[in-house]
């Protein structure tokens, strides 16, 4: 168990430093942030005093690694565009972020679990047929499509919906239906095809001829068996909404770290968003540490004897 | 939502402030908070152009290097801190040092220092004449409480800026939103008129289609760079009014003419000439743009000082005489080049289209603004399609001194425009100066180093209720405004 | 249970050969003759490649020719449209009809060259690990952890703004993003593959490592790959479309369908059919891709399930 | 004497394998020290339980394993030295499921071919001619020559893998449970054929089963293997008339062959399950053993050698 | 004695893409108290489907028929879903050939051993324990407190077939029907596990309906047997009467094909049953055997062929009488 953990904890850190290599590779190699953070209309002296002044005129490991030192003490240096601190920046937005993720996922999670539980002990009918068409236009519907036709019809025409902000939680109903549509399809399909194995599986077959009745069979041996991937899904899921809410944000405009990230991409603004690619990657290695202990929780063959 | 009737004024712009501490930021939504949350030594009234004293009762020139300053008394900040001479020193004389690395030097590099001579008198010294001084001070040279900034910081002011100006700061959420409230002691003489609207709450919405939303639903009450179509869409409907209004922002066309990176077919100057004939700039400004937007011939904002078309030559619209000139320089066949840009993508596509009409095969690609400045300056990209706003500055030293005097921007470097344009800088006498530009001006036009296109204009829409009156200047002043 | 077992039947034919067995491709024959999914996913994709195939033919005007005096000309069935330009005009006064019809082209391009990219290195990685396992598995796993962990579509933004938006860049940036799933797919098939008896068969019958993943693995990884293949096109087409959405995708004025949606957006709550035209036509599209991946996936799928 | 085909000497397999998610690896020796060697022309018996090793053992000698101690000799060379495509010339493998040990992509005159091609064999002009007389000798009709193997039952799949097993005319056959996936009434099928094949080519099999009645109708000598080891071998007849180590009499009992007038048999093993990641210290086999005593559970027992007739114990039955 | 099942005329028919399957044809057969019955055949023949048919517990598209399927004396055709389940588990069980898989993993065993009683009887959760102590202690598992504890996979196979056995032994059935439960196991563990089941099943005086494939299983257990061929079955009687003297062609192949230590001479062929087993799709006429059988003319194609009852409880299906029929088969 410890040997485990620390070896999940050893990965971790390792697809750490990868991803901060590649992040921090990617977008300092690509040009000099110094006259990014000049602004516009800044002349020749104000960039190469910038360039002095926040260290880019250093070799690049260097760079690196006096990044990452202070990475490590969660001090990721100071935004050159805002003047402040990356982690206070961060810490004002990630609060939106978290909150859409985690609603876009309980909202996915709400309404596709029962309607692949559905779909599976009557497939090939009607239900079926349904849910599979909306797994299959899910995943053909560009998201930030579906979030401005709910714009129109819900905001504009209807007015049954704010339209953007974060102010109440009415705020935050279109931007989460728009995200956590996107992982429908996903979530459905495999708690179909989990339930459809499992139904099938001989330990139904047993617990049946125990004389069960067919709603213990289906919810304390079928549905706990299958939801084991999807549990492991929802984690990477989770992660993908995150990173993925960057389009949501910008529709929505709801200022989360997405859409801090790409507006920090564009003003070249590298240590905000060398901390989110990290802070996001970080979310998402735990989130999969997390989703193995729950499966461990769930399926005692992962489990210690 | 609010609106008339919480006396809430909501606005929204795309842009989120990277701080409100103004002196380091160089962005437009910056330089409208500035007029409302500070006032300056003197004020340029927005309709008759004329300077007048605001926090100064007056001020003279002594000689062409020192300015005096007679300023207001019992004027107060936004937190109480009473404003008086020494503020004035400090902001001058901390700002205009290099070592505070502000981001708009060149708007106080000129100042050698400031000197107290009196409670509330104030001398500044210059470093060479500058004769658009009072532009600088009438504009980005804000005054900022001494004791409290000394207090709190660079950082924190901007978070929490303390101004005298008609609007105090009351709520910044970082990246969604900034509300100010109207100074109650707002001092009586100023020549920006007293404030009457209540709250002013600027939400930062990138979508443009949200903004409008919002608008149409009533959740906003003002927006602004809405393209025309649109804006004039919005003007149909009931609760709406538009704007347009032409602004200081000319656009054109920039070409390198040589360098050792990358393969440049402008050296020629028949191929610049033919690009210049290429496009229909009258069909874009009337189609595209509209509102009161117009061609220019030469790389500066019509209204500015020394800003003339006298004389300079001026390129019609005649493809076919552009594939000639391309076909003597060599392209009977036309030939393959990148237009890089940077903003208003349609136009530069309609550039684009235009330009392939006479065999100049243009790839757009368009940029970040901060990666286009790089590699341009870099001396990589061919043919750029840039806008320049001078910083609303009405005079041309602030449009043409960043693209013809030698600068990092400046890529063409004609020693003689570079010549006429620092005489033209330096003089104080106007008539000196005019001289030299025009002359900058007419070579730059003969030799088509760019290609001048036209005047941008902003469209602004707002709800009816409020009044509400657009300058070219671009800066939107809500203390002007008030509900019908 | 023994359902894996052939098909066969008793004939009353006489004492003889009784058993028939229908070929492999007689089976996939007949069932995808079922499949309505397949079918019409398969008419869908069909008709977008004639389409891209015949843009010339088809569309009434040059995609790219610009008459600003003739702008947002709306469509037939608007009572200001007109026939000549049947699907309107945009922004620029080009006719939109011929820009669809174009952007087809364009967007299967994009779809298929992502998707050779991100297919060729999933593949590889996928076969590899799979097959050799060990160590070689390690270091692709934790290439496929490192690149999940990633935020995609950050990185592709980052990338396509730092190098400048071009066809190309974004092609490549998507391909090297979006391998990960066909290597995950790929290299569990394959250690399913890799189990069977007929690879120990080929090795103990002396083949090379290289002609047993030519020949043993790949062919069988075939059906996997195609389902794969089809519905990472789709997914592409639609990550093109996000990035071009954030205005950081393939550049103007190529008629990219998610190019297409981006500029239309502007135009959105007064224009809707600038939006509505493409986005339909990508929703069908990488619909059509879906329907044609899942119903290859249940035709080839292994006797016995569904 | 001629050098037997094949020898091994001290053969051991270690895996390191996963003990759960939450856990390190561990060592499992599914091959832990055997010895065996088969002479030209002979049928070596391998049974025992599931999990043992046989199937390991299967794979080292073809190479398909990686040995992980001692050495295998194949015609007196060491078949570390020598080149995978050298012993594909020699031994052929024959699997258990004939579902899986056929490529579904190929047809059946590929799957046949195979070896032939994989070693390059000069001739592919009367490759043809090959197939079609192996497919005769094999029993398979001609016209299901460009089949594929769904199309065939399991029967004709076994009889493909017997032909493609053979077409390179190998000394030594691997026969690994080559009838246990397959029905009662093909199961003879097959058996006839490795029967008249064995005269026909006089080959040498090894025939890994857990059917003792196959074993003893087949084989020439048994080995009786547990948790890796060889416990007892000797001639088959020898071996089924007098078994000398208490597992493999057990193994005896249990075999029901079918008579009604006999009930059913008592083993006397306990129910306890050999665990080859956590074998039992001393005899692997005391802790179900009715023999078993003290020094059972401290101590390992060496092989020892009685007229040809090996057994690993402690306690054996005397040579009768 | 006293039937606890009675089977006259079972049908099961599965609709497959290639046609109608008909899996199981006229099969009749009763089993008494404290009496074993085997279903014998090859893989495919029907007996897996009969036994699901009598359980109720039939894919979800198979649909059953049968002219009397009664169970103590209720008709199972006539009685709906709760009622059957009510029967299933507590009068009547079933041990699958799986034990591998036949567990839930997610849950212990003691949690799946108490639930099958806890689900048929008003007994409390102790109650419920001490019952499965009992039975793991009776199915010859040792410490059988703690093994309440642990999960199916920390088990053998054939520990979990033992539990298995307990499991169905919970409510005390009447019947048990074991579907190949030892084909998956070791032979030393399948001499163990069906002494156990046997010995149990004189214990408690209950109808075992034994079904494999393994003619040494049958012969050593079975007191009647039904050989099945094709979803038929072809011949019944005692286990003495059908392995001393068997009459159907295919009864009499599958006895020649296996090698019998003693009988069989080593390395001598052994008998065969060319061609394979048909799987029963779409309409069928005459006898399912013939394509095999050495003895088949044209009629068997025609002629519908019945079970021949030779003397009670003695039954083959042929048209030849039980003297043609033993015509030696040609050892090809
Ligand atoms: N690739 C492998 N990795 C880890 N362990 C393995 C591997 N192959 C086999 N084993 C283990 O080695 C032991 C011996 O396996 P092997 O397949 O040789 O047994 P066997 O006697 O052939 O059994 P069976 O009768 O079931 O085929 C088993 O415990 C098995 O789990
Ligand atoms: N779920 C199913 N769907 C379709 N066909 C099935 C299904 N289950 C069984 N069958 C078919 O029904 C027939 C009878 O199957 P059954 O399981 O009763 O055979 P069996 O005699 O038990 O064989 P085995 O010895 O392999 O268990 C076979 O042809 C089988 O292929
Ligand atoms: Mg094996
Ligand atoms: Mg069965």
């Amino acid at each position: 168990m410890i040997v485990y953990t620390l070896k999940r904890l050893g990965l971790a850190a390792l697809v750490a430093i990868t991803v901060s290599i590649i992040s921090f590779m990617l977008i300092r190699l690509s040009g000099d942030p110094a006259i990014a953070l000049a602004g516009e209309n800044a002349t020749s002296e104000q960039i190469e005093f910038i360039r002095i002044q926040y260290g880019f005129d250093r070799p690049l490991v260097i760079q690196y690694l006096d990044w990452a030192h202070r990475a490590l003490q969660a001090d990721f240096g100071e935004s050159p565009y805002f003047q402040q601190p990356v982690t206070r920046i961060i810490g004002d937005r990630i609060g939106v972020t978290l909150k859409l993720g985690v609603m876009s996922l309980i909202f996915a999670v709400a309404v596709s679990i029962p309607m692949g539980v559905l779909a599976s002990i009557r497939p090939n009918t009607w239900i079926d047929r349904i849910a599979l068409s909306i797994s299959v236009m899910g995943q053909a519907m560009p998201s930030f499509w579906f979030g401005l036709i709910m714009i129109i019809v819900l905001g504009v025409w209807l007015r049954l919906l704010p339209i953007s902000g974060t102010d109440s939680f009415a705020h935050y109903i279109m931007p989460t239906i728009a995200l956590g549509y996107y992982g429908i399809p996903a979530f459905m399909r495999l708690t179909r095809s989990g339930m459809l194995e499992v139904l099938s599986s001989d330990h139904i077959r047993t617990a049946r001829a125990k004389g069960l009745r067919w709603g213990k069979v289906l919810f304390k041996h079928a549905l706990r068996n299958a939801i084991i991937p999807v549990v492991a899904l929802a984690a990477v899921q989770l992660g993908f909404m995150l990173g993925g809410s960057i389009v949501i944000e910008s529709v929505f405009a709801l200022h989360g770290i997405g859409y801090l990230a790409w507006e920090s991409i564009g003003r070249r603004d590298l240590p905000v968003v060398q901390a989110i690619v990290l802070l996001l990657s970080m979310i998402f290695v735990a989130l999969t540490l997390l989703s193995d202990i729950i499966n461990a929780f769930l399926d005692p063959r992962i489990r210690v004897k | 939502w609010a609106g008339k009737k919480d006396d809430v004024l909501n606005i929204a712009w795309e842009k989120e402030l990277e701080t409100l501490n103004l002196y380091y930021q160089t962005a437009r939504e910056g330089v409208i908070l500035g007029r409302h949350i500070f006032d300056r030594l003197i004020h340029r009234d927005p309709e008759s152009g004329e300077y007048k004293g605001c926090l100064a009762k007056s001020f003279k020139w002594i000689d062409s290097v020192t300015m005096e300053f007679e300023l207001r008394e019992g004027i107060t900040f936004h937190n109480g801190e009473k404003f008086d001479a020494d503020d004035v020193v400090f902001t001058l004389n901390h700002m205009s040092n290099p070592e505070n690395k502000v981001k708009v030097y060149q708007y106080v590099g000129w100042i050698k220092n400031a000197e107290k001579l009196g409670p509330y008198k104030v001398k500044i010294n210059l470093k060479d004449p500058t004769p658009a001084a009072f532009e600088f001070l009438a504009g980005p040279v804000m005054i900022y409480p001494d004791e409290y900034y000394q207090k709190v910081g660079m950082k924190e002011f901007g978070v929490a800026p303390i101004g005298t100006g008609p609007y105090k700061v009351v709520k910044v959420t970082p990246g969604k939103e900034i509300v100010m409230k109207k100074n109650e002691n707002y001092f009586k003489e100023s020549p920006k008129g007293q404030p009457v609207i209540g709250t002013i709450r600027q939400r930062t919405i990138p979508e443009a289609n949200t903004k409008m939303a919002e608008l149409m639903t009533g959740g906003l009450d003002w927006i602004w760079h809405i393209p025309k179509d649109q804006a004039e869409k919005l003007a149909q409907m009931p609760n709406i009014d538009v704007v347009a209004a032409e602004t200081m922002r000319v656009g054109f066309l920039y070409f390198l003419l040589d360098s050792p990176q990358v393969k440049t077919p402008f050296t020629d100057i028949r191929v610049r000439k033919a690009v210049a004939h290429a496009i229909d700039r009258e069909a874009i400004v009337k189609n595209l743009v509209g509102g009161d937007s117009k061609v220019v011939h030469t790389t500066c904002y019509p209204k500015q000082f020394g800003c003339t078309e006298e004389g300079v030559t001026k390129y019609d619209y005649n493809p076919e005489k552009a594939k000639k000139l391309l076909a003597e320089a060599g392209y009977p066949n036309g030939l393959d080049v990148d237009l890089h840009a940077y903003r208003d993508r349609p136009y530069a596509e309609a550039v684009v289209n235009y330009l392939r009409d006479s065999g100049i095969r243009a790839k757009l690609q368009y940029m970040q603004y901060s990666a286009l400045r790089e590699i341009g300056r870099a001396r990589k990209v061919p043919m750029a399609f840039w806008t320049w706003g001078s910083n609303s500055v009405y005079d041309i030293s602030a449009f043409v001194g960043n693209w013809y005097k030698g600068t990092g921007d400046d890529v063409i470097r004609d020693p003689q425009v570079m010549e006429w344009l620092n005489k033209g800088d330096t003089s104080i006498d106007p008539a000196v100066r005019k001289e030299n530009y025009k002359k900058a001006l007419q070579k730059i036009t003969e030799q088509a180093y760019t290609v001048p296109l036209f005047t941008w204009v902003a469209n602004y829409a707002f709800s009816k209720e409020l009044d509400f009156k657009a300058w070219p200047d671009e800066i939107p002043r809500f203390y002007m405004s008030k509900w019908k | 249970m023994a359902t894996s077992a052939p098909i066969s039947k008793i004939l009353d034919a006489g004492l003889g050969e009784t058993v028939i067995f229908p070929s492999p491709g007689q089976v996939i024959r007949r069932r995808m003759r079922r499949h309505k999914g397949l079918i019409i996913g398969g008419i869908a994709v069909l008709l977008t490649f004639l389409v891209a195939v015949f843009a010339p033919v088809l569309a009434p005007h040059d995609p790219y020719a610009q008459d600003l005096s003739k702008r947002l000309i709306p469509p037939f069935w608007h009572e200001k449209g007109t026939w000549d330009h049947p699907l309107g005009t945009d922004n620029l006064g080009r006719d939109y009809l011929s820009r669809v019809v174009y952007g087809c082209r364009i967007s299967l391009i994009i779809g298929f060259s992502i998707m050779l990219i991100a297919v060729t290195i999933g593949t590889t990685m996928g076969i590899l690990a799979g097959y050799f396992g060990g160590t070689v598995d390690m270091v692709v796993s934790f290439l496929v952890t490192v690149r999940l962990a990633l935020p995609a579509v950050l990185v592709a933004l980052a990338v396509v703004v730092l190098i400048g938006g071009s066809m190309t860049v974004v092609i490549v940036a998507l391909g090297f993003l979006i391998w990960a799933r066909a290597a995950v797919v790929i290299r569990a098939s394959t250690q399913q593959i890799r189990s069977q008896d007929y690879v120990a068969a080929a090795q103990a019958a002396g083949c090379s490592t290289i002609r047993i993943l030519l020949t043993e693995i790949l062919p069988n990884l075939a059906d996997n790959l195609v389902v794969v293949a089809t519905l990472e096109i789709g997914r592409a087409i639609l990550l093109e479309a996000a990035l071009s959405f954030l205005g950081m995708g393939v550049q103007p004025p190529t008629p990219s369908w998610g190019l297409m949606i981006s500029e239309g957006k502007e135009f959105m709550l007064f224009f809707p059919y600038l939006i509505t035209i493409p986005g339909t036509a990508l929703f069908i599209l990488v619909l059509g891709m879906n329907l044609l991946g899942d119903g290859i996936r249940d035709v080839t799928a292994p006797e016995g399930r569904t | 004497m001629d050098e037997p085909i094949i020898r091994t000497v001290d053969v051991r397999k270690t895996y390191r394998v996963s003990a759960g998610t939450f856990k390190g690896k561990r060592s499992l020796h599914a091959v832990n020290g055997v010895s065996i060697s088969v002479k030209r022309g002979s049928v070596l018996g391998l049974v025992g339980e599931s999990g043992c090793g046989k199937s390991t053992m299967a794979k080292m000698i073809l190479r398909l394993e990686d040995i992980t101690g001692g050495e295998i000799y194949m015609n007196g060379k060491p078949v570390s030295s020598v080149s995978r495509k050298h012993i594909a010339r020699n031994i052929q493998p024959i699997f258990q499921d004939p579902y899986s040990s056929l490529n579904p992509r190929k047809n059946i005159y590929s799957i046949i071919t195979l070896p032939l091609r994989a070693l390059k064999v000069d001739g592919a002009s009367d490759r043809h001619k090959q197939v079609d007389e192996i497919m005769g000798v094999v029993g398979l009709a001609p016209r299901l020559k460009y089949n594929y193997p769904n199309q065939l039952s399991g029967g004709q799949r076994q009889r493909v893998a017997v032909a493609r097993a053979l077409i390179m005319h190998p000394d030594l056959v691997l026969c690994d449970e080559p009838t246990s996936a397959l029905d009662v009434s093909v199961q003879s099928q097959i058996l006839n054929l490795l029967i008249d094949l064995r005269k026909e080519f006089g080959l040498t099999y090894i025939l890994i089963s857990h059917n003792l009645a196959v074993v003893q109708h087949m084989a020439s000598r048994v080995a009786v293997m547990y948790l890796g080891r060889i416990v007892e071998e000797a001639d088959t007849q020898a071996l089924f008339r007098n078994p000398r180590h208490p597992y493999t009499q057990a193994l005896l009992t249990s075999v029901l062959t079918p008579n009604p007038h006999l009930g059913l048999p008592e083993t006397h093993l306990g129910i306890t399950y050999p665990n080859p990641i956590d074998p039992p210290p001393g005899c692997t086999f005391h802790p179900r053993c009715p023999k078993a005593d003290q020094r059972c559970s401290r101590e390992a027992p060496q092989p020892v050698v009685e007229k040809d007739h090996l057994v690993e114990c402690f306690h054996p039955e005397p040579v009768s | 004695m006293k039937s606890v099942l009675e089977v006259k005329s079972l049908y099961v028919d599965l609709p497959l893409p290639a046609g109608m399957l008909h899996a199981v044809r006229n099969v009749s057969f009763h089993v008494n108290q404290g009496e074993t019955v085997s279903l014998v055949g090859e893989s495919g023949c029907g007996k897996s489907m009969t036994a699901l048919a009598v359980m109720n517990l039939l894919p979800r598209k198979g649909v059953r028929r049968a002219e009397v399927l009664s169970f103590e004396g209720r008709d199972l055709m006539k009685i709906d879903d709760s009622k059957m389940a009510d029967i299933r588990g507590n009068k009547m069980a079933m041990i699958f050939q799986e034990p591998m898989t036949s567990l839930d993993p997610c849950y212990t065993i003691g949690n799946q051993l108490e639930e099958a009683i806890l689900q048929h009887r008003k007994v409390s959760t102790a109650e419920a324990r001490d019952r499965a102590v009992f039975l793991l202690e009776k199915v010859g598992i040792t410490a059988a407190e703690s093994r309440l504890k642990q999960y199916p996979h920390q088990l053998s196979g054939g520990l979990r077939q033992r539990v298995m056995i307990a499991m169905g032994l919970m409510c005390g059935p009447s019947l048990i029907i074991a579907d190949e439960p030892t084909t998956a196991l070791d032979v030393t563990i399948q001499a163990q596990i069906l002494s156990l089941l046997a010995s149990l099943q004189q214990e408690f005086e209950m109808g075992l309906i034994l079904i494999t494939h393994d003619l040494g299983v049958v012969s050593r257990t079975a007191d009647r047997l039904a050989v099945m061929y094709c979803g038929e079955v072809v011949e019944t009687g005692t286990t003495e009467e059908v392995f001393d003297n068997p009459i159907h062609p295919y009864t009499r192949g599958l006895m020649d094909c296996i090698p019998v230590p003693g009988k069989t001479k080593p390395g001598e062929k052994l008998g065969s049953i060319p061609g394979m087993v048909p799987t029963p799709i779409g309409e069928l006429t005459g006898c399912s055997f013939r394509n095999r059988c050495p003895s088949a003319s044209p009629d068997c194609a025609r002629t519908e062929t019945r079970l021949i009852e030779i003397s009670p409880g003695r039954a083959y299906r042929c048209l030849l009488s039980p003297e043609a029929c033993a015509v030696e088969w040609n050892r090809a």
